[in-house]
């Protein structure tokens, strides 16, 4: 018997919460950008700062307005942008093209909430130009962008992390002068443990599908984590997922799971999410097969151990860490922030081959995968789908390997027929494999 | 030892539906239709067609397998199809039927193409399949053969005499195509024209196969194949010995019949 | 034009269809040769090192087997850089060098790495990829000193701050010579046409410097005394991503109306060599970032923080002020993000400043008559073609 | 489309004064117009096989059975991709010029937006009242050959390219095929026979696809009314239909003697017929400027 959630609408209520609060807050800030930046700086301006962040926003409007998302599409490419262009940008941008906001809860908003400045980052060389997009066609909105280079190791290369730390510091000054507030390093330093509290949690419970039965699945994991990724420095945040992180520790202890029937265990390793399309996810849940590790959820709000002398590892660390961390001046709060983002999966995978091959390999064993689905995406810059290629080569010999041809949000970019034809095709190599015993 | 079973084999792919009838491992009689959007009525006219050339009736028919992408949909009455294989699974099956040694089969089919491992018994050990830009190459090359007012095997001889090397953008048939058009309206030769588009065919296919370790002895199948001129070029950019099935169109079909127990 | 310089100019044209063999004839001499493919490459640190530093180009030959390396979706001159690489066309180089670039030439470099045996013969600069702030200016001088290092265990000889000071004061003078070339443009008749400037300026990409300067000198002295062609044609300024394909530029001053090319706002023209490295500082790499932070930005690396403004916009704005160009041609490599986001704010200000302007989508191979009826089409708008 | 040919034998050309001609070599058709005194005499319409061989073919499809011969057409001028490979013209004109000054010259003044879908590109032009062209937009290579796709499709469904746009005006309620290029929506088009969708509503599916896709084309360049469709696919109802419901814009009435893929070779020979004249009154100074002709770019 699946096993249900009980937190679940909580994650639903808060996500739209974020969202609802940025759109029609009467007075406060209004700041968006990529949520692959440090958002704790934000909050050292006071509580009333309500964020938005481009990616999940795009994915959440193509989920839940998929004809709106179409048009959005539509209208980016006649504003201008390119034709190859990421398509979560193409969907940010059209909404301030038709000057209307789609937002969780499944209302539509006339008029955009103009924001009062934008804080991002630069992980691809496209995170600024769209938020650059965005300021130009707002008459000029002020934005920051935090050049956090990425790369294998990172979070342990004292010159990163203090170019981090440096841009982060120099950014705190841009907000106090930009705003007009003061900054209270209180408030920061609290929402800056709340940020890398959460993204431990996040770590911890995408760890626990090492498990057999997998407690959760990646359309469940993909549903939870955008909290972590909208707003992940609220107290509210953190009890969500500690909360969380409990009931999917008990569903461990009693060998329960939302998808009890896992006959064969599944990596993922890809942005877009073609698998959650109605057919293919028929077609894998009709082979019991589960995908039960993603690189994608797990890398873009997780933190894990990482590289430990030259291997990668997926275990997560104890979140107590978080709670015994000395952050009594901003600078030691800054550095803690900066090593959390620069430990994330997906920023140290996008500049350095081999750390995704480690990672790749890592998932594999510590998961006990019996299939490794990859899934580059057509128009995104930082996806790793060149790591992707490689990794057909080193894995095809050694565990079923099918690489979709996909997309995130443009749907027209996406190979549905033949993701049909790959997926039925990824079932029976992983009965040809299981029964071969090869 | 009991009269060999007279089977059907029927490949419904998404440009061309193919049938054949083969009694043990003998091939009585085959032929081809355009799908033309209509799966069951191109089954139907290809069973019959196949049927009358092997000089057959309906009813002396132990047994119809079907295979391709749309074999579900061959299983409407009145066709009584008794098993459908997967096309991957029919085209290991087919090549190693018409070829004994062969352990990888390059399918160039109308809009999909594949490549498939497989072992000494025709189990598929491995498969590839192309990215959606690569869709279509069967259709492009009989719309540039069209365009320059040749039949296919046409347009594949006068590739064979060229003698300059262009080259033309590699990313789909509409650049190629673009590309090629362009070319023409240079001035260039067609001949180098035609010779451009037949690499660029293979190098889309050969560029794919390499995902996975091609073991000796590849084959190659579907529509496509029966061009010298892409041949030539598939041996160039594998740079390995590769053979041309005979009925390259009809791998799918016969390894259906050979996936039903056919061919003892 | 008398015979002098169109001699030098052919030189040049010979080393930029046979670099292999320029290249191979340096080493010839018992000098190291270090290939690269993103300018942000500190040279002078490589060329105070005695090492010649050249410039990794494509070929524009069709290689869809690159797709089974990197992904379709990446611009062709990332594809037709590694397939140089896998074609071991550039296996001479005594190593490369490669600093963040945008993430299409970072694959290119991840190819040679991987799997075009340059794992041993590699060095891989991190750089900032938003250049206007403090610790990005930290940043890149902490990353030159790496990359000295690295160079210094190379060469097993140290870099002495002398030989920095002469490899920048070498490299100043090819940007000087360069700029002087493209300053006869400006002219209404000019002496020498945009395609041999940007055949000139290819070129001097690849070359080891004060060979390069000496041939400059020549060519500009003979340039100085020679009275400008007849009636000038339309003049047509090109800014973009890199083109490396000399094709477009004779195709672009070999039209059916007279044309002059008489600009070139990309990264492997203007941007190489729009800039100096200030002399005689005290500390040399802080002096290299100085200068790097000059450049014209590449549209990777183009975001002021505080507005979001791309300062690239700034020099395009002044070069149209300067050559006074009647058209402006946009061109993109097909599939390049940074490159399109940027065309969408040059595309507003052509317009107010009322020059007519087209765009072409660079390829692997270009469709030579469609952008030659785009020219054409450009050029009768100018010329107020009408029945 | 099939090739055709038309001559007013009303008109009689030995009492012409002024015989001129436009040659529109195009990627997918070749196409030829020949004007007396500026009046409308001749034309035709050939498919194209390399444009040298199929530009001499259009002209004497136009010249026809009559005793008009080449040489006694006083100015030819030649357009279309092809048009450097057109020996026996006087001059070149490029199809984004001659489309402007065909548009205007049939639909008059008020024409500001041309909407040029030959069977290779796709082009938008903007032009004054006096059919001057201002500003053009090319196609991206993803939406290079939506002309020619259309025929390939019509094979596919085993119809004729001219049945498949009335056909496609049969359905208005359809599953969505992709609209980036052709090659998806063909292919997505063929897989939908998986989900058995009946033949008209793919075959209206795939023109909502393509004329989606060019409206964000005429979009991106902006569109100024008065707006006029030329080119071979102007004659499909279909695309026609879709085009004007998504752009929520109506073109002017196609003329009916007219047919739009001839749109522009008239514009060549309206250019044909100015240049002559200019040239007898010798007034033109650019005239040396544009004889020169193309010089073939290095090898490749």
């Amino acid at each position: 018997m699946s096993y249900t959630l009980t937190s679940w609408s909580d994650f639903k209520n808060y996500q739209s919460t974020c969202y609802r609060n940025y759109a029609y807050a009467p007075e406060g800030l209004r700041c968006i950008g990529s949520i692959w930046s440090p958002l704790a700086p934000l909050k050292g301006l006071g509580d009333d700062v309500y964020i938005i962040g481009g990616e999940p926003h795009a994915a959440s409007k193509a989920g839940t307005f998929p004809e709106e998302a179409r048009e959005d599409i539509a209208a980016s490419e006649i504003a201008g942008l390119g034709f190859h262009t990421c398509s979560y940008l193409k969907l940010f941008v059209a909404e301030v093209v038709r000057d209307k906001i789609g937002i969780t809860d499944g209302t539509l908003k006339e008029g955009y909430p103009k924001p009062d400045l934008i804080w991002t980052t630069n992980l691809c060389n496209l995170h600024s130009k769209w938020y650059q997009e965005v300021s130009r066609r707002l008459g000029g909105i002020p934005l920051y962008p935090i050049d956090v280079i990425g790369g294998g190791n990172a979070e342990k290369d004292p010159k990163i992390v203090n170019y981090v730390c440096d841009q982060m510091e120099e950014g705190i000054g841009w907000l106090e002068r930009v705003t007009g507030r003061e900054f209270s390093d209180e408030l920061f330093i609290k929402a800056a443990r709340n940020e890398i509290k959460v993204l431990v949690l996040w770590g911890n419970i995408c760890a626990l599908n090492m498990h057999a039965p997998a407690p959760l699945d990646e359309r469940r994991l993909i549903a939870l984590f955008p909290p972590a990724m909208v707003d992940r420095t609220t107290d509210e945040c953190v009890h969500l997922y500690e909360a969380l992180f409990k009931e999917v520790q008990h569903m461990v202890e009693i060998g329960q799971s939302v998808v009890p029937d896992q006959r064969y265990r599944i990596v993922y390793f890809g942005l877009a999410h073609t698998y959650g399309h109605p057919e293919m996810a028929r077609i894998l849940r009709d082979a019991g097969a589960e995908i039960v590790a993603s690189v994608y959820t797990f890398g873009t709000a997780g933190n894990f151990r990482g590289l430990v002398n030259g291997n990668w590892s997926w275990k997560p660390i104890d979140p107590a860490w978080v709670d015994e961390l000395d952050l009594s001046t901003r600078r030691d709060a800054l550095c803690a922030l900066a090593k959390i983002v620069l430990g994330w999966p997906t920023w140290q995978g996008v500049r350095s081959y081999w750390a995704l091959e480690l990672m790749g390999r890592a998932m594999v064993k510590e998961f006990q995968a019996d299939g490794l689905l990859l899934a580059p995406t057509r128009t995104c810059e930082t996806d790793f789908r060149n790591g992707y290629i490689a990794m057909q080569r080193i894995f095809k010999n050694e565990i079923p390997t099918m690489e979709y041809d996909t997309e995130t949000v443009d749907v027209r970019k996406m190979d549905l027929p033949g993701a049909q034809r790959k997926t039925e095709l990824f079932v029976h190599l992983m009965e040809a494999h299981k029964k071969g015993g090869a | 030892m009991k009269e060999e079973k007279i089977l059907a084999g029927l490949d419904a792919g998404h440009v061309t539906t193919k049938a054949i009838i083969i009694k043990g491992s003998e091939i009585l009689g085959y032929c081809m239709v355009p799908t033309g959007f209509d799966v069951a009525a191109a089954a139907q006219t290809a069973l019959n067609d196949a049927l009358n050339k092997a000089g057959m009736s309906h009813g002396e028919l132990g047994g119809i397998a079907a295979t391709g992408i749309f074999r579900d949909l061959t299983q409407a009455p009145p066709l009584n199809v008794t098993q459908a294989v997967p096309d991957y699974a029919a085209d290991a099956r087919g090549a190693l039927f018409l070829n004994k040694n062969s352990r990888t089969v390059i399918d160039m089919g109308g809009n999909i193409q594949k490549a498939i491992r497989y072992d000494q018994n025709g189990n598929f050990l491995d498969v590839v399949q192309n990215d959606k830009c690569a869709d279509g190459l069967g259709i492009f090359y009989t719309t540039m053969a069209k365009a320059l007012g040749l039949s296919e095997q046409e347009l594949s001889e006068l590739a064979l005499q060229s003698t300059e090397n262009l080259s033309i953008a590699v990313q789909c048939a509409l650049s190629a195509e673009s590309d090629a058009i362009d070319l023409l309206c240079q001035g260039r030769d067609m001949a180098d024209v035609a010779d451009a588009v037949a690499r660029f065919i293979v190098e889309r296919v050969a560029d794919m196969c390499t995902y996975m370790s091609l073991t000796k002895e590849i084959v190659v199948a579907g529509g496509l194949a029966k061009s010298q001129a892409l041949i030539k070029h598939l041996l160039g950019l594998l740079n390995q010995d590769v053979s041309v099935l005979n009925l390259p169109e009809y791998v799918g079909a016969i390894g259906a019949v050979m996936s039903y127990g056919g061919g003892k | 034009m008398n015979k002098g310089h169109n001699a030098i100019i052919e030189q040049f044209r010979h080393i930029t269809e046979n670099p292999h063999e320029y290249a191979k004839s340096l080493q010839g001499k018992g000098r190291l040769v270090a290939g690269y493919m993103c300018t942000h490459v500190p040279e002078e640190i490589l060329y105070g090192a005695g090492i010649i530093p050249v410039r990794i180009l494509s070929a524009h030959v069709s290689q869809a087997m690159t797709r089974s390396y990197i992904h379709e979706t990446y611009c062709s001159y990332s594809h037709d850089c590694a397939y140089q690489g896998l074609q071991n066309h550039y296996d001479y180089l005594d190593l490369i060098v490669h600093s963040s670039s945008c993430i299409h030439m970072a694959e290119a470099y991840n190819v040679w790495v991987r799997f075009a045996g340059f794992q041993q013969k590699s060095f891989l600069m991190t750089f900032p990829h938003v250049l206007y702030t403090k610790p990005a200016r930290g940043f890149m001088v902490e990353s030159y000193g790496e990359l000295k290092q690295f160079i210094e265990k190379f060469v097993k000889k140290s870099i002495s701050d002398d030989d920095i000071e002469r490899a920048i004061k070498v490299y100043n003078h090819t940007r000087r010579l360069l700029k002087r070339l493209w300053e006869f443009l400006r002219r209404d008749n000019p002496p020498i046409t945009g395609l041999e400037v940007a055949t000139v300026t290819l070129a001097a990409q690849v070359m080891e410097k004060q060979e390069c300067n000496q041939m400059l000198e020549e060519l500009i002295q003979g340039l100085e005394a020679e009275p400008g062609k007849e009636s000038s044609g339309v003049r047509l300024m090109v800014t973009g991503s890199s083109v490396d394909d000399l094709r477009v530029f004779d195709l672009i001053e070999h039209l059916n109306y007279s044309t002059n090319l008489i600009f070139i706002e990309s990264c492997t023209a203007a941007r190489y060599f729009w800039y100096e490295v200030p002399e005689d500082r005290p500390d040399k790499l802080e002096a290299i970032a100085e200068g790097s932070i000059g450049r014209i930005p590449c549209p990777a690396k183009d975001t002021v923080p505080g507005t979001g403004e791309k300062k690239r916009l700034r020099f395009i704005q002044q070069f149209i002020q300067d050559f006074k160009p009647d058209g402006v041609i946009l061109v993109y490599q097909r599939f390049c993000s940074p490159q399109a986001m940027d065309i969408l704010a040059v595309k507003p200000i052509l317009n107010m400043l009322g020059i007519p302007w087209t765009e072409l989508e660079l390829d692997t191979t270009v469709p030579i008559t469609q952008f030659g009826t785009q020219l054409e089409a450009l050029v009768e708008i100018i010329k107020r073609v009408e029945p | 489309m099939s090739e055709h040919a038309s001559i007013d034998e009303q008109l009689d050309w030995t009492k012409a004064k002024v015989i001129v001609a436009g040659v529109d070599s195009g990627a997918v058709s070749s196409k030829a117009v020949i004007l007396l005194d500026g009046k409308p005499y001749a034309s035709s319409y050939v498919r194209t096989r390399t444009p040298k061989e199929s530009a001499l073919s259009a002209i004497n499809a136009a010249l026809g059975n009559t005793s008009l011969k080449l040489e006694n057409i006083h100015y030819l001028v030649a357009t279309g991709r092809g048009r450097t490979q057109v020996p026996f013209a006087h001059e070149t004109i490029t199809e984004i010029a001659c489309g402007a000054a065909g548009a205007v010259h049939i639909w008059g003044p008020s024409v500001r937006t041309v909407l040029d879908i030959g069977g290779e590109s796709c082009k938008v032009i903007h032009c004054t009242e006096k059919g001057r062209a201002t500003s053009f937009l090319w196609n991206d290579k993803c939406a290079a050959g939506i002309g020619r796709y259309m025929e390939t499709f019509a094979d596919l469904v085993q119809k004729e390219v001219t049945e498949i746009g009335n056909i496609a005006l049969q359905s208005d309620q359809f599953p969505k095929l992709s609209d980036f290029c052709a090659v998806y929506a063909q292919s997505e088009a063929l897989d939908f026979i998986r989900s058995k969708v009946p033949v008209e509503q793919i075959i209206a599916a795939y023109h909502y696809a393509m004329a989606k896709r060019i409206s964000i084309l005429v979009g991106r360049a902006g569109l100024k009314e008065d707006f006029v469709i030329i080119g071979g696919l102007a004659k499909n109802p279909g695309i026609m239909h879709w085009l004007e419901s998504i752009l929520n814009v109506s073109r002017l009435a196609p003329q009916p003697e007219w047919d739009p893929a001839l749109i522009t070779a008239l514009g060549a020979a309206l250019f044909a017929d100015a240049f002559y004249k200019r040239k007898q009154s010798d007034t033109y100074h650019v005239q040396e400027d544009q004889q020169k002709r193309i010089h073939h770019p290095g090898s490749y």
